[in-house]
């Protein structure tokens, strides 16, 4: 697919080289109204992720406001790495929902490796400990070898990375429908828990203090991922194949341990791990957030790879990788720390005052950027909506209930579903129960978390029922969220708030955008009236393939609070004798 | 009967974290000439002969023994030993 | 007493152990991470569950060479105990304090849910609070549990006694159904299923208790009360 | 430099039931001519030079590579090729 030669400035002009990257014409110009010239190879790459929707949710953002995102427990809404709620004791819960589904496709085991990875580093950069792990699965139909065996290898992908890290993967949901054949849907989330104090921010502060780069050797995988996870899949994703991640679960698991100790350090100032878009959107994001500029010499990173160009090294997503902010002078405390657990931590820049993104390879300025442009003023589409053809169809049909002949006939055919067969196989691979803090394990309605040497707990669920939201995006927008809320005061807890995964397709159709405004909007009325805030999310787009799109999937994480232990209730019919109730209509 | 052995090893490039823990175990166990180890498959089959046995071997890796997305395969095919 | 739970790259459920014997049972216990360690001044030694390595190359293997383990080996043979659980296991299997190997599981998945075991052997310091043939469920969570050994060594670890727990409905394809087994001079026992994931009521089981309770009262008995 | 490849393989009599998948999956797949299928390991590893090379790679599989109890290994010593 696209070319590692490197084109000169004019070049990407004439031939449009940028639209391989995947920025518009327009877009093209906005770049070179702020850089007030053409932009070299590296420098458009550069822009080309932090501008994908990955990163800068260019068409979701006018979306994403609608959510309500504060209230008074809300310590840390949308825009950092997760959300973070109080829950009491100077504790709080910090919590984050994020997509692989692209990857997962093209390589179902380390798609989900890396995405579960991914997840677990948005919450340990916070400074919590990530404490839980839920994941919410969509397949095709399960008859076809194709589905088999990407669920088969998606559970062994969140099994063989979950397990190894040492985080309870503690639920989730699967659906099989025909409208994931080509484009199954992985989403991943993590919940961690942190004291007040230990709540880190993904800045780059304190003019000349330094850039370290910790963690393993920068090599040549998922370059443009980024971009690759906002566009098509399309008939010949397999030769994306060399750009596929490979995670490695112990590397991560020691990063995890030598952060949590670099956190109680004064000399550590931010710390970030780089995700989507590796080194670019880490340190372009760390610097736009305090207000100053960077400065990175490419030939101080690691390199794992020979002959590695700065275009490569600023897009490559090789795994486990943080970048941290630390105080000029005080970088041996950090760097031991890193040591003592076998990894690298070496610096490669420094923190200036001049509001620009500079990268400098071989002696060389390779890109010269301003940080806020890159990093904020992406561009924000407000698509156009039109309600769906099939929807009003739906309208006008009349409403029928039909009639079953045979209910316990029914009742087999029903459970014989494989989205409503019991989920054992899958959660029966993944450790529950290592940090010893599972109450309730996989198989109830909401997995609870003890909160050790405290008398509470949290309830953790995800839900989104997409056949309802397919129906009627805003009634099931509504019953996504609802149902996520039940789920959690059935297990006897508070709802505190949620994260959202919202996976829809290709938002320049109005249709699919009309489905992602209405079931935002239901979304919105259902935290309202509940008032649980939206507290993270993530957005993934243009999931489709065949020009099929996937039912729309706003997938609803929500966590909640247990007061005490003693409200913790199961799911599970306990005694013989005991009288059945049915609440509601 | 035949005996074919397929090797199955990571593409150049692809991460092996395997390899790299096992470097760094003999480095520690002091051998420190071992500068480079990667991980990869054997797969031994005993396979009835037929026509067209080495076409057929090379569909059994591309299906399933390899996943090329990460890795390169070969194989031999030679007399099986009897046991 | 004071127990050592020796924290390799890659334990996990080092924490959980530590949990178990300090806040639960209310002993002495340090975390001891595997390098520059001193092991001396331990009355027992943990090794506990997780990927140290990540499991690469075989499970406890490389975790097995490290230097650790010298001085593990060396307190075991001064007969002071040691519980090697999960990938603990892994590494006495490895580093030959045990006999035998932990191969892939039959099924060739991880499998993470409770099991019911049977204490073959409660003469052990480890298990002279159960009842002979006493249920008792554990946590499993394990890819690579399936005990091998050859049919001599078998022979040799029924002879001795060496059997100390099997499962009721074997899970992983274990020769003799075996879930645990002591070395033959009885101080060092190593377990796949977890008992210090079981240790509380609301975690679903405390079964557990028992095990650590009587490694506390055999050794007051041997160290303080007939020192 | 050279390149030693060390073949880890299940010793006989060991079962192996990452074998036997792949032996029923390549049956399912139409393959039924594959009768047995057995799975080990290759490590291949880049050392420097040196004398004794080969009783030090033998060392190492002892140590580490191989685990005696359920495993055999050989293995192969050449000229490392420059990349
Ligand atoms: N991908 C998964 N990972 C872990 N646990 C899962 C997964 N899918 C389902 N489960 C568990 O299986 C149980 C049933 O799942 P599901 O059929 O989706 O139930 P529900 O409709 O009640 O949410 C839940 O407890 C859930 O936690």
């Amino acid at each position: 697919m696209l070319q590692t030669r490197e084109w000169s400035p004019e070049q990407i002009e004439e031939k449009k080289i940028y639209q391989e990257m995947g920025l518009s014409d327009q877009e093209y110009d906005m770049i070179k109204n702020i850089l007030k010239r053409r932009p070299n190879f590296t420098e458009t790459g550069i822009f080309s992720v932090m501008w994908s929707e990955h990163c800068s949710y260019k068409t979701s953002k006018p979306l994403l406001k609608k959510f309500p995102t504060k209230a008074p427990n809300v310590l840390q809404g949308p825009g950092e790495g997760a959300g973070i709620i109080d829950i009491g004791d100077n504790q709080a819960v910090v919590f984050k929902v994020e997509s692989h589904n692209h990857p997962s496709a093209v390589e179902p085991y380390q798609g989900a490796a890396t995405g579960v990875g991914g997840i677990i580093r948005d919450i340990f950069s916070m400074g919590a400990r990530p404490i839980a792990s839920m994941n919410s699965l969509r397949f095709g139909n399960l008859n076809t070898e194709r589905t088999k065996y990407l669920f088969t290898e998606v559970v062994n992908g969140i099994a063989g990375y979950g397990n190894c890290v040492g985080v309870p993967t503690v639920g989730g949901e699967v659906q099989f429908d025909d409208s994931y054949e080509e484009n199954p849907l992985v989403n991943a989330m993590c919940v961690g828990l942190i004291n007040h104090e230990d709540m880190q921010k993904g800045v780059a502060k304190g003019i000349g203090n330094t850039i370290l780069y910790a963690g393993p050797p920068t090599g040549r995988d998922g370059i443009h991922g980024a971009t690759f996870a906002s566009d098509d899949l399309g008939e010949d994703s397999a030769k994306d194949r060399p750009s596929v991640q490979v995670g490695d679960p112990f590397m991560e698991k020691l990063i995890i341990e030598a952060c949590l100790e670099v956190i109680h350090s004064d000399a550590l100032v931010g710390m970030q791990d780089m995700g989507a878009a590796g080194l670019t959107s880490s340190a372009s994001e760390m610097a736009s957030k305090a207000g100053t500029g960077m400065e990175m010499n490419l030939d101080l990173v690691p390199q794992r790879e020979l002959d590695m160009t700065a275009y490569e090294m600023m897009l490559s997503e090789s795994q486990e990788r943080m970048l941290l902010c630390v105080k000029r002078g005080r970088e041996q405390g950090i760097i031991d720390v890193f040591e003592k657990y076998g990894l690298n931590a070496v610096p490669v820049g420094e923190v200036i005052e001049e509001k620009v993104f500079r990268i400098k390879h071989h002696g060389e300025v390779v890109a010269d950027i301003p940080v806020d442009p890159l990093a904020d003023d992406a561009p924000v589409y407000h698509m156009p909506s039109a309600e769906a053809k099939y929807f009003q169809d739906f309208q006008k049909m009349e409403n029928t209930i039909s009639e079953v002949d045979d209910h316990t006939e029914m009742l087999k055919t029903l459970l014989q579903q494989p989205t409503i067969a019991s989920k054992e196989w899958v959660y029966d691979q993944y450790d529950s129960m290592v940090q010893t803090n599972t109450v309730v394990t996989p198989g109830s309605d909401a997995a609870v978390i003890r909160i050790k040497g405290h008398d509470k707990a949290l309830a953790i669920t995800t839900d989104c029922n997409s056949r309802y939201i397919y129906l009627d995006p805003e009634t099931g927008g509504k019953i996504a969220v609802a149902e996520a809320a039940r789920n959690i005061v059935c297990s006897g807890a508070k709802p505190l708030g949620l994260t959202d995964g919202l996976n829809f397709g290709n938002p320049s159709n109005p249709e699919i955008f009309w489905q992602m405004e209405k079931s935002v909007e239901g979304m919105t009325a259902a935290c309202n009236a509940l008032e649980t805030p939206v507290i993270s999310g993530n957005v993934s787009l243009y999931n489709q393939s065949k020009g099929k799109s996937i039912f729309p999937t706003p997938v609803v994480g929500m966590v909640g609070l247990h007061e005490s232990l003693e409200h913790i209730t199961p799911s599970f019919f306990q005694n013989a004798g005991d009288i059945v109730y049915v609440i509601g209509e | 009967m035949k005996k074919v052995t397929v090797y199955v090893t990571l593409k150049a490039g692809v991460l092996d974290p395997q390899g790299k823990a096992i470097q760094e175990s003999l480095n520690s166990l002091g051998y420190q000439e071992v500068k480079e180890a990667r991980v990869g498959k054997v797969i031994e089959l005993t396979v009835d002969d037929g026509p067209d046995l080495e076409a057929r071997v090379k569909d059994m890796c591309d299906k399933l023994l390899a996943n090329p997305v990460m890795e390169d395969y070969r194989f031999r095919v030679e007399e099986a030993v009897q046991a | 007493m004071k127990f050592a739970v020796i924290v390799f790259p890659g334990s996990n459920c080092d924490r959980d152990m530590y949990h178990a014997v300090k806040e639960v049972m209310g002993e002495e216990a340090e975390l001891v991470w595997y390098e520059n360690s001193n092991l001396e001044n331990y009355d027992a030694i943990l090794l506990p569950g997780g990927f140290s390595y990540g499991d690469y190359l075989r499970g406890g293997a490389v975790a097995a060479t490290s230097d650790v383990m010298k001085q593990v080996r060396e307190h075991a043979q001064k007969g002071k105990p040691v519980l090697g659980v999960c990938n603990g296991f892994q590494v006495l299997t490895e580093s030959g304090l045990l006999p035998g190997a932990l191969m892939r599981n039959k099924n060739l998945s991880f499998m993470c849910h409770q099991e019911y075991l049977v204490v073959e052997n409660n003469e052990t310091l480890f298990t002279t609070d159960y009842e002979k043939e006493e249920l008792v469920r554990f946590p499993i969570a394990h890819g690579e549990g399936n005990y091998f050994c050859d049919e001599e060594t078998l022979k040799k670890l029924k002879e001795n006694n060496q059997i100390v727990f099997t499962y009721e409905n074997n899970p992983n394809g274990s020769v003799a159904d075996i879930a645990g087994i002591i070395n033959k001079e009885g101080n060092v026992l190593g377990m796949m299923p977890h008992p210090e994931r079981a240790v509380e009521a609301i975690m679903g089981s405390y079964d557990g208790v028992k095990l650590f309770k009587a490694m506390i009262k055999n050794w007051r008995q041997t160290y303080v009360t007939n020192a």
